[in-house]
């Protein structure tokens, strides 16, 4: 299900130094063409259809088409990935279209608490460091054979 | 598309890159679960001590977690750390390391915890037994506060896990800061000291963005790049390989980096092939624990309920016939039927769904039909593709299950890795303790000084999934910053010159580049052989000789002698790839992390004479399970020195009552 | 990389190609053996006639013989026709049309000293009994004359067949003339009479080197295209595709081409997958045959001499315990080895030559190594290659043997085909003879008037061979003379229009330009799907559910069920099939032949409810032969305008006694 | 094990307007590449390794390496394909080299006997045009059923 870039709607990222996809694929499958200034997939045959590329375009201009190996043609599925959820749109090669909305987080971009006052104190301990500034027990086995 | 070749990638690779050269007293190599973990805790711990991450992608979407997960699969919550070593001795045949098992159920909830605090919505159950999802679910207040998950099985709780790795790598990034991080840098070597016997000195690797070899030197060191990947044929062999159901970029790296400087394997022969739904491997789990479908066979029949299936169960008493069926075994009732022409298996969902149906209304049956959903998007997008395209709606069409290729991986349901210490209690058996050169235990510390793993990465200790590779990424973050400590003096130095390495790690552009004139095609050469075409050299060898699913992972005494012949061939040939841009670059080191990794995994199904995982695999000469002379740990060790294998028994010793 | 878009091919396909109208009185599709004997013997009896052959590719290297062969396995020599017949009929388990090898036994002779007289080098016995080359044994005069060939078998005679291809198009090219043969013409579709039902009128086509269509109308027509390769997915993946054992560019266009306008196939459910030299595909005959080697399993077992493998040949009787075990029952037993734990199968070629090397001398050693090189030199290069480069030298090293991925085909050991007329001798059932339309019975006709085939295409007739299919197209050549001069009057009218038929068959290349540059990368576009990408859909397919390798050849009725599903779906996705240029628009009209040609393959094991050859194919749900119900022909038609199939039983009728 | 062309070889078949190797590929794989006048192999993984192309090129610029699918790099055979005979050199991964003759033909290339002059008499018979000739029977079943 490799995904692939709708000509029209790249732009390149605006020339930007690194472009959205290419920072973002796992597997380093983005890349811009530096004539015409669009991306393309250089490798769809490792492409994972983790939709990583699809979700962060900020054009839209990346989508996925199903595998040639097992996928028929004619359907479709789109993320719309905002600040607290993702809106899948699903369309069926038959027509029938379905539209799921599921949160994906529930705190705002950039501020997960990363603890970076917290200092551990036992480095002897088996203790992680919030687990240590929790006042945690590790537990032992009940029985031991 | 003839002359002049050119190389097909945009960033052509240069015959001398520049080079780049650090020293940081802590080295994190990997950027998943794992990685993330030791990167929150590290600095927690640290004083003056340097710590850098380096991982081949970006954080944010890097190594299995990329595309989200629907369940944290670990979670501990009422039960105890001793169920959970019975649950994951059981599912792994009796031989794992519960020192392991034991400490990572100790620690696994406080990652979790800190999951759902930085933004993870974690489904709850409502006061009247309602499931709510992850944002509704915040008003039943945090985990840690005591509200309830909702549970598929004993140990899974759900979650709209879409951004689960964003939320992670947020905050490993925040806690490590952004000038400690290298991004798209591979990892290629590790090298040990030029002067301390056995003691870990450093990596090398090369960015994929620029043409730039790094050298880091490092007091010590966790390797943390997940299981492997693409050792085996995948079920689609076009552009379908890239759909294989752990991620396709995870190439062994962990095993290969550690044992190729020596450092102990454990359980290599621990392969993992899940049941999964048929091309768009999919998820199944939550299909049967949460929505109750059963697996049919071609005649329509529930097979796992039939006398046949419970005899092979009690033939593997007491794992069969434990409470839940292990993961190897519940393949192996698949493979049975298929095998005497009782396919397809299908599940059942028609069935399934209609019987959830009947004590919901239409608002609960269309949210019911939104989870099935989700649980393919936020893991697995393009199974729900394949029913769109299908068009399967899951209330009125079944769809087929079949079993994948196999994975080597220590954290799902395998536990493949390398051995480690584990916590330095007095319950846990000497023999399970490393000491290190100062006489110390460290926690997940590999045979080799300073050398650490977890996720993925460490041996004998499956069932830890995501949550448990962080927390245990967090263990060994700690462990490192003691070992630094307790060896400030330790100044690591490189037995290779700058130049050995990058001859060593720009020899396959040089090979492209002295050559590629030669012919008009810029793949077809016979001076060089391109990553691609060894990629499928491995497969297919691995996939017809070393029970891949060509045999139906079946294999004989014979074909693991023909395999390991072609993988000594293949290891030859390598000297020969060739790279003409830097992601080719990155594919030709990746097959080679491959190779080694899977000649390791093989070496040791040849060396245990049983068949200890019927499901995962069957060694056709030594078909049956032989407690007698292989309830034991197969343990294997790559001498760099002599560049020779050896491969033994270390005994299991139990520590939990049954 | 990136745009603009490119086709990859050198020839660009543009929008509107020039059309070609030709019409002749017979038309020879194919340049293959069949073809080639049809060109050599038309003009013989025709008189003002017209007649034009169009081959896909260039007659002097085109079809199966491209390589060349290092045996004819079909000559009659001392032997009767009626032992060939036995011969035939025993191999393909009973179920044969003994008027049509009876009448090929009768004239495949006479092509073999044509090819002698040619120039072809045939080996001889000495006088001595010694075997000589064919440049040596000229001296011991013709076959014709009386020399003896060197047999391997009952029915083969060894040559140096490196140039047969050649010096076989050479005599039809030169007996036909240059401007009656059109080279680089594909023919895709054939088209019926508008006015006379069931009449064959024309076929079209279009060059793959200038964007040019050819629309042919013709009397009579004889399609030859050889069988069908690449329906399966093949034992290798990769680069190694290429490999199949039938030469990957036959492609299913006689099967399909003719299926298309209505004529009858029979047998389609007979596959043939040959065992071969593993990965290469090296021919096994002479082996077993003339070096009397002996294949071994796992233990070392000479396998066939067991009590096991001989009470699964008796269960077969009378076949399997005939003097010749049949072909597919030798797969089985080879299948029966590996599924039960002790694979791989291995040629023992360092005994068999240790052997036949105690009674020889240096010299004679020295040849008999050269000529079991030259077995693979002549027709299967890379098994040589192979040797070569894993180090094997047939006196030292064993070789492994693996059976073949699926082909249909009617001119080897299977006999897949249509159903056509057999000579119109009285002996000859009436029920075997088709008549025309004026009542006449034209050897070799299909159910179409006019249309006849011949080779691989003839159905219920195995083991003609290159020599059996060059004879056969020479018989079909005459009736198609005698055709069109009793139809002389006849005016073949097409029903489409000449806009009609480009825009059929240039539709890949519109769909393409129509679509291409909506995407930056001109394979991945969700309006159109190139044909290599189908041509893996279609592999997939056939290879898990139309009992391909993936399954050791057993299907079941609901994987049937489910391949028949898939492809319906292709067929439908055909209509976004895309070509950029020449070359590719042969690939998509290819991948369209072959999923047409596969799916009469499937219907009729579908229709066949028992296993009739097992080692070819398991229909698990009927696991054994059923002689009361199915010792029968089964039969199938796609009727053209109700766009529907019919699926049927002919009776079997014994002609040669036992 | 797919066909390559050795760059410094290969003259374009100086030029003519159809290329030998292109001219014989049973599969259409052999194309030139206009701009340089060099050919390639347009589909290396749909090559069956028929040695068509390398046999006839003129200046032996052809040559096949194996499948990476399956062969290991290092070995090579090559046919020089003569008037009468062929001649190949085998050269093993080990360095062993083979070499093996064969006849390919006895009578001079072009001179195969079509009875272009032969014209058949008895359009009603079985008997092909070369058996009529000779006076052949077609033989009868020995027994029927
Ligand atoms: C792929 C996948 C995984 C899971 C699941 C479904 C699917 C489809 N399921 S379900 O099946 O049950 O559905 C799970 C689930 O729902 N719940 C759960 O808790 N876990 C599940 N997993 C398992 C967990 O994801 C897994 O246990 C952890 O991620 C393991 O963590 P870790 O061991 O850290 O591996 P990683 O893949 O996250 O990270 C690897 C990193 O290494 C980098 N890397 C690799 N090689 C490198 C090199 N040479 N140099 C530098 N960097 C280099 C990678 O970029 C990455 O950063
Ligand atoms: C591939 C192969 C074949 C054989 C063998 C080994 C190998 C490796 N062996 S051993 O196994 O025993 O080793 C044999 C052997 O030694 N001895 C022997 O006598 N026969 C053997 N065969 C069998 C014979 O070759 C076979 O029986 C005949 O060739 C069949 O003749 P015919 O039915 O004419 O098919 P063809 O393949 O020769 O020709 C097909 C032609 O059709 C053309 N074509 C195809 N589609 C077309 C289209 N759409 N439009 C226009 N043209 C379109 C082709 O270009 C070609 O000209
Ligand atoms: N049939 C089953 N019975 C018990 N546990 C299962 C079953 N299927 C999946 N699981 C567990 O559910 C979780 C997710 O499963 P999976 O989707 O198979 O990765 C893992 O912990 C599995 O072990
Ligand atoms: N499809 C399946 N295949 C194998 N085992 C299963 C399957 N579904 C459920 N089980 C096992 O059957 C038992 C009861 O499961 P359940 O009926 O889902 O509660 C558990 O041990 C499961 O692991
Ligand atoms: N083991 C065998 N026994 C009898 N005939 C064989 C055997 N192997 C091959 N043949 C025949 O030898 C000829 C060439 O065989 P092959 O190389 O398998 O195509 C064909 O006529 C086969 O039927
Ligand atoms: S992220 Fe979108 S806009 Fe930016 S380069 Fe990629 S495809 Fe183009
Ligand atoms: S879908 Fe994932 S693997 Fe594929 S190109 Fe996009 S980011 Fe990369
Ligand atoms: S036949 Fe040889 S010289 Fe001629 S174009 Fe082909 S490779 Fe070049
Ligand atoms: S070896 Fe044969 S198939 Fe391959 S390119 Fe040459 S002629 Fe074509
Ligand atoms: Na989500």
């Amino acid at each position: 299900m490799p995904s692939f870039v709708i000509t029209e709607k790249c732009d390149g990222c605006k020339g930007g130094d690194k472009t959205a996809c290419m920072y973002i694929c796992p597997n380093d499958l983005m890349v811009l063409e530096p004539n015409t200034m669009k991306a393309y997939n250089q490798e769809p045959d490792q492409c994972w259809e983790c939709f990583s590329c699809v979700k962060i375009c900020p054009t839209q201009a990346i989508e996925v088409r199903g595998y040639a190996d097992f996928v028929p043609l004619g359907s479709s599925i789109y993320p719309m990935l905002g600040t607290e959820d993702v809106m899948w749109t699903c369309k069926f090669r038959n027509g029938l279209v379905k539209r799921f909305k599921f949160p994906i987080r529930t705190t705002p971009e950039g501020e997960a608490n990363a603890y970076n006052d917290l200092k551990g104190k036992d480095l002897e301990s088996d203790l992680l460091s919030t687990e240590e500034a929790d006042g945690y027990q590790v537990p032992k086995p009940q029985a031991t054979v | 598309m003839a002359l002049p070749n050119k190389p097909k990638g945009e960033l052509k690779a240069v015959r001398d890159p520049e080079v780049e050269e650090k020293e940081v007293d802590v080295l994190i190599v990997g950027g998943g679960m794992a990685a993330c973990g030791a990167a929150f805790e590290a600095k927690k711990w640290a004083d003056s001590e340097s710590v850098l991450l380096v991982d081949k992608a970006a954080l944010e979407r890097s190594g299995a977690v990329a595309q989200g997960l629907s369940a944290i699969n670990t979670y501990i919550g009422d039960n105890t750390p001793d169920d959970y070593v019975r649950m994951v001795r059981n599912d792994l045949m009796g031989i794992v390391r519960e020192d392991l098992i034991f400490d990572l159920g100790c620690h696994v909830d406080d990652s979790v915890h800190l999951f759902e605090e930085w933004g993870l919505p974690v489904w709850k159950k409502s006061p009247e037994g309602k499931n709510l999802d992850g944002k509704k679910g915040l008003k039943q207040g945090t985990l840690k506060s005591g509200a309830q998950p909702v549970r598929t099985g004993k140990w899974q709780i759900m979650i709209n896990g879409e951004s689960y790795k964003r939320i992670v790598a947020e905050a490993a990034k925040k806690a490590l800061g952004d000038d400690n991080i290298l991004e798209r840098v591979f990892i290629v070597e590790l090298l040990l000291d030029k002067n301390k016997e056995n003691q870990i000195a450093g990596a090398v690797g090369f960015s994929v963005r620029e043409n730039k070899v790094y050298i880091i030197k490092a007091k010590t060191m966790m390797v943390a790049c997940g299981g492997a990947v693409n050792i085996y044929q995948p079920r689609s062999v076009g552009e379908g390989k890239g759909r294989a159901w752990y991620p396709v970029w995870n190439s062994g790296s962990t095993y290969t980096l550690c044992m190729k400087v020596g450092a102990e394997l454990s359980m290599m022969e621990n392969r993992f092939t899940p049941a999964r739904f048929k091309d768009g491997y999919g998820p199944v789990g939550a299909w049967f624990l949460l929505f109750k479908a059963k697996a049919l066979n071609g005649l329509g029949e529930s097979y796992v309920a039939s006398d046949a299936a419970k005899k092979e169960l009690e033939f593997y008493a007491p794992y069969g016939t434990a409470a839940i069926t292990p993961t190897c075994l519940r393949n192996h009732l698949m493979l049975f039927e298929m095998k005497a022409g009782r396919g397809p298996i299908l599940m059942d969902t028609v069935t399934a769904l209609a019987e959830l149906g009947k004590s919901l209304d239409k608002k609960e049956l269309k949210h019911l039909e939104s989870e099935a959903w989700e649980d393919f998007l936020d893991m697995t997008c393009g199974q729900a593709n394949l029913w769109c395209a299908t068009n399967t709606e899951p209330e009125k069409k079944n769809s087929e299950l079949m079993p994948t290729e196999p994975y080597l991986l220590g954290s799902h349901s395998g536990c493949c890795g390398l051995w480690t210490s584990g916590p330095d209690y007095d319950w846990v058996p000497d023999s399970f303790k490393i000491k290190a050169d100062n006489g110390k235990v460290y926690n997940r510390m590999t045979t080799v000084n300073g050398l650490f793993t977890s996720g993925d990465g460490v041996g004998c200790s499956g069932h830890k999934f995501s949550s448990g590779s962080h927390a245990e990424g967090r263990m060994a973050a700690k462990q490192m910053v003691r070992y630094a400590k307790d060896h400030a003096d330790y100044s690591p130095e490189l037995a290779l010159s700058k130049d050995e390495i990058v001859d060593m790690v720009y020899k396959p552009v040089r090979t492209y580049l002295d050559n590629c004139e030669y012919t008009t095609a810029e793949d077809i050469n016979p001076n060089y052989l391109k990553p691609e075409g060894m990629m499928y050299r491995l497969m297919k060898a691995t996939h017809e000789y070393g029970a891949g699913t060509a045999t139906f992972y079946e294999t004989t005494s014979k074909n693991l002698e023909i395999v390991m012949d072609l993988l000594e061939v293949m290891r030859e040939d390598c000297e020969k790839l060739a790279a003409g841009d830097l992601h080719e670059l990155m594919r030709a080191w990746e097959i080679y992390h491959r190779i080694w990794t899977v000649e390791s995994h093989l070496r040791h199904i040849q060396f245990r004479k049983e068949t200890r995982y019927p499901g995962f695999y069957y060694q056709s000469d030594y078909p049956n399970q032989d407690d007698e002379n292989w309830f034991c740990f197969t343990n294997s060790k790559y001498d760099p020195k002599a560049q020779k294998w050896d491969t033994f028994k270390r005994d299991y010793v139990q520590i939990i009552p049954d």
